[in-house]
């Protein structure tokens, strides 16, 4: 019984999906806590602001998309901080799946206890800003969006600064310039949506970046991987 | 065409500016134990995590191996949130997918009987090595790499292991490991001294 | 052709190349960098729109120019240190992002002086001059990243694929910049109407843009020498070179 | 020149200052940028150098006493 059996790449990236949602169903606090600091900045605005909920509403698009993409990169910030330490990252990278692929069921499980849920609550967040309930459906579809693509951007800086000390400094200055187009595609799409627009370009615009996102960052986080494997 | 597990010719590994070790040259039969010995710092670990191809970057020289490799290193992947059987049933080498009955037997063979559901965080260091160990017993790769194996394994564990390894070879697989004491593995034990590929 | 290129791969052919042309590129550059520079502040006319505030013009663009075009020396490097494992390649990569920073330092600094002047601010938000700022913070990403590794092979390897992912963004970046400033556009002057610039004013432009290129490979050549002054400090060949 | 005195190019229509610091700020960072690697070649040159040197006189001491 030496012989390992082939291995179906479906089945492994089920298998570790399960594995990631149990790791993270098992430390609730790791997904309610995102939530909680993306509420906590929220209400900070107003007692910044002032409480005008029309100069609130204006303003909330850019507000709830910067927040989204601060609790971004605090989920980014432990992506592969334990799986490097324990070794589970090293062992991903003897699988015999390519890396690339290997990562993405992590990704999976992570974006769905933050992103996923993050998008589902946000328009809760939206009417504490003052934002009408009619662009709920557009401030839900481009959080979901953004957020994976936030998260695939991410992990491309969070595989090249694990191995390092202080990376997290780092990793916001490795990767927030490249969200840029993501804040602007989503608030654009937020902001046609309010001012009687089209999001659909937006929207769309945001689609192809998932689409982009999810065919090259995996190589990119998979090379990144490897270098963080080195040390 | 070669029956040999892994092949190496002429490997040299650095370490920044750095050169570890020179003009490795190796070749693991099916049916080899080998240990690689040396001092601290020689690189012993740095060679094995080579041949996993898990430090790649500052590798030169030909290196070609088998896939179907099992490496188990330092830090054993072991999540403490997890059972023992999860753990090995979600294993992120994936290299099995085994049935639940093979994991017991597995726990089992290692004298983990009893605590497959317990939270690995609640296990002691070295029944966390048993459990990483576990994998040995499970359907595993042809070629296994372990980074010092025998590490908090107290005699009864350590002389398991030292049968599996043997049992492990006569079916044709080839084990490499990494340890400073030196194991009871009868005439199919082969050593490496890594001392005299010592780099500049 | 494959010695050619063998040879870019070649430390010793590298150095003895830097060797030979920094003597005549040095003197050269900086006296172009002078002349470029008198023929854009005295002798070219003045503006009629925007009177002699225009003269910085004579940096700005060419910095601006340069600083873009020096991410993508950076990236080929990085691909060509990725794909061939060419250690030059790395050196010239640790090379390009220092020389890159200091152009995109220089586009904003003059671009907020010229900004002062014509719209009464030291920062607007322009999209020219925001893309230039992300850009900045790349070159910076790029120079902390292998500032954080202690070992230099593993660093190099890590900037080449973060500025790999930076060039394919870079162009995204750019694009989105745009598209989000001719939504909040105000009503102002664009920074360079340049739809009938005159030959008078157009010449030194491009005499500066090409003398911008030349520091560039000017400043790559000063610190490929140094890297691998530092990095071959014990190989036979330099010390030959040096004792000679 | 296109000015017609040396006073009146450095006003530049009363910019003087803004084109002029203009000009100076980016000859101090590219003063600086230039020399930055030849100021450190030429200190990892020395000690090379010296080392060379070190080594010589410590090969020619060793042939004396042989």
């Amino acid at each position: 019984m030496t012989e390992a059996r082939d291995i179906d790449i479906l089945h492994y990236c089920r298998s570790q999906t399960v594995r990631h949602l149990i790791l993270i169903l098992r430390s609730p606090s790791e997904m309610i806590n995102p939530l909680v600091f993306f509420l906590l900045v929220i209400v900070l605005f107003p007692l910044g602001l002032g409480p005008d909920p029309k100069q609130l509403s204006i303003l909330a698009p850019g507000i709830l998309w910067v927040v989204a993409l601060l609790s971004n990169l605090m989920i980014c910030m432990r992506l592969f901080v334990d799986d490097l330490e324990d070794g589970s990252l090293e062992q991903l990278a003897m699988a015999r799946v390519p890396l690339s692929v290997a990562v993405l069921p992590q990704l999976t499980a992570s974006w769905l206890a933050s992103g996923l849920l993050l998008s589902l609550v946000s328009p809760l967040f939206g009417l504490m800003l003052g934002l009408p309930l009619d662009v709920a459906p557009v401030l839900v579809a481009s959080l979901l969006m953004g957020t994976a693509i936030m998260l695939l951007l991410g992990a491309v800086g969070a595989a090249l600064t694990v191995g390092v000390q202080r990376g997290g400094i780092l990793l916001a200055l490795l990767i927030l310039p490249l969200y840029v187009p993501v804040l602007i595609a989503g608030t654009r799409s937020l902001n046609e949506a309010l001012h009687g627009g089209d999001p659909t370009v937006a929207l769309a615009l945001l689609g192809a970046g998932v689409t982009g996102g999810l065919l090259l960052a995996p190589l990119a986080i998979a090379a990144g991987v490897r270098v963080s494997l080195q040390l | 065409m070669t029956t040999a597990l892994l092949e190496a010719r002429d490997l040299s590994i650095h370490k920044g500016l750095r050169q570890l070790l020179k003009d490795v040259t190796l070749c693991i039969e099916p049916g080899d134990l080998w240990q690689l010995a040396g001092g601290n710092g020689i690189g012993k670990t740095s060679l094995l995590r080579s041949f996993a191809r898990l430090a790649s970057i500052e590798v030169y020289g030909d290196l070609s191996r088998c896939d179907d490799v099992l490496y188990i290193g330092h830090s054993a992947a072991l999540k403490g949130a997890m059972t023992p059987r999860q753990n090995l049933k979600y294993h992120p080498s994936g290299l099995c997918t085994p049935t639940d009955t093979e994991i017991d037997e597995a726990l089992a063979a290692v004298g983990l009987a009893g605590y497959e559901n317990a939270l690995t965080a609640r296990l002691s260091a070295g029944q966390k090595r048993r459990v990483a160990l576990a994998r040995l017993f499970l359907p595993s790769g042809r070629l296994w790499l372990l980074d010092e194996p025998f590490t908090a394994l107290d005699v009864a564990g350590v002389a398991v292991l030292e049968q599996r390894f043997q049992a492990h070879a006569q079916a044709g697989g080839a084990v490499v490991f990494t340890s400073h004491q030196s194991a009871e593995l009868g005439g199919l034990l082969s050593v490496l001294d890594l001392e005299q590929f010592r780099g500049d | 052709m494959w010695r050619i290129i063998h040879q870019f791969g070649s430390p010793p052919w590298v150095y003895r190349f830097c060797d030979r042309v920094i003597p005549w590129l040095f003197p050269i550059t900086v006296l172009a960098l002078l002349a470029g520079s008198v023929w854009g502040l005295l002798f070219a006319p003045t503006d009629y729109k925007q009177g002699d505030s225009y003269r910085i013009i004579y940096i700005h663009v060419p910095a601006a120019v340069v600083a873009l075009a020096g991410y993508y020396v950076m990236a080929l490097a990085g691909l060509v240190s990725l794909v061939w494992r060419i250690k030059l390649a790395d050196t010239a990569m640790r090379a390009a992002a220092p020389i890159g920073a200091a152009y995109t330092a220089i586009a904003l600094i003059t671009g907020a002086i010229w900004g002062k002047l014509t719209w009464g601010a030291w920062w607007v938000w322009d999209a020219r001059i925001t893309s230039m700022l992300i850009l900045f913070f790349l070159y910076a990403g790029v120079i902390a990243l292998f500032e954080a590794y202690e070992n230099k092979t593993v660093a190099a390897r890590a900037c080449a694929i973060l500025s790999l992912v930076g060039t394919v963004n870079i162009p995204i970046i750019y694009k989105s910049v745009d598209w989000w400033y001719s939504l909040h556009q105000p009503a102002s002057i664009k920074f360079t109407e340049s739809s009938a610039i005159d030959a008078s004013m157009l010449y030194p432009l491009l005499g500066m843009i090409i003398t911008f290129y030349a520091l560039f490979a000017l400043l790559m050549m000063l610190y490929l020498k140094r890297s691998l002054t530092e990095d071959y400090a014990r190989s036979a060949w330099l010390h030959k070179r040096l004792t000679a | 020149m296109y000015f017609d005195s040396v006073a009146d190019a450095l006003a530049m229509g009363g910019h003087g200052a803004f084109v002029w610091g203009a000009y100076g700020i980016t000859f101090l960072i590219i003063f600086f940028v230039l020399l930055r690697p030849v100021m450190s070649t030429r200190r990892l040159n020395a000690g090379i150098r010296e080392e060379a040197l070190r080594k010589r006189s410590a090969k020619g001491a060793q042939g004396n006493a042989s």
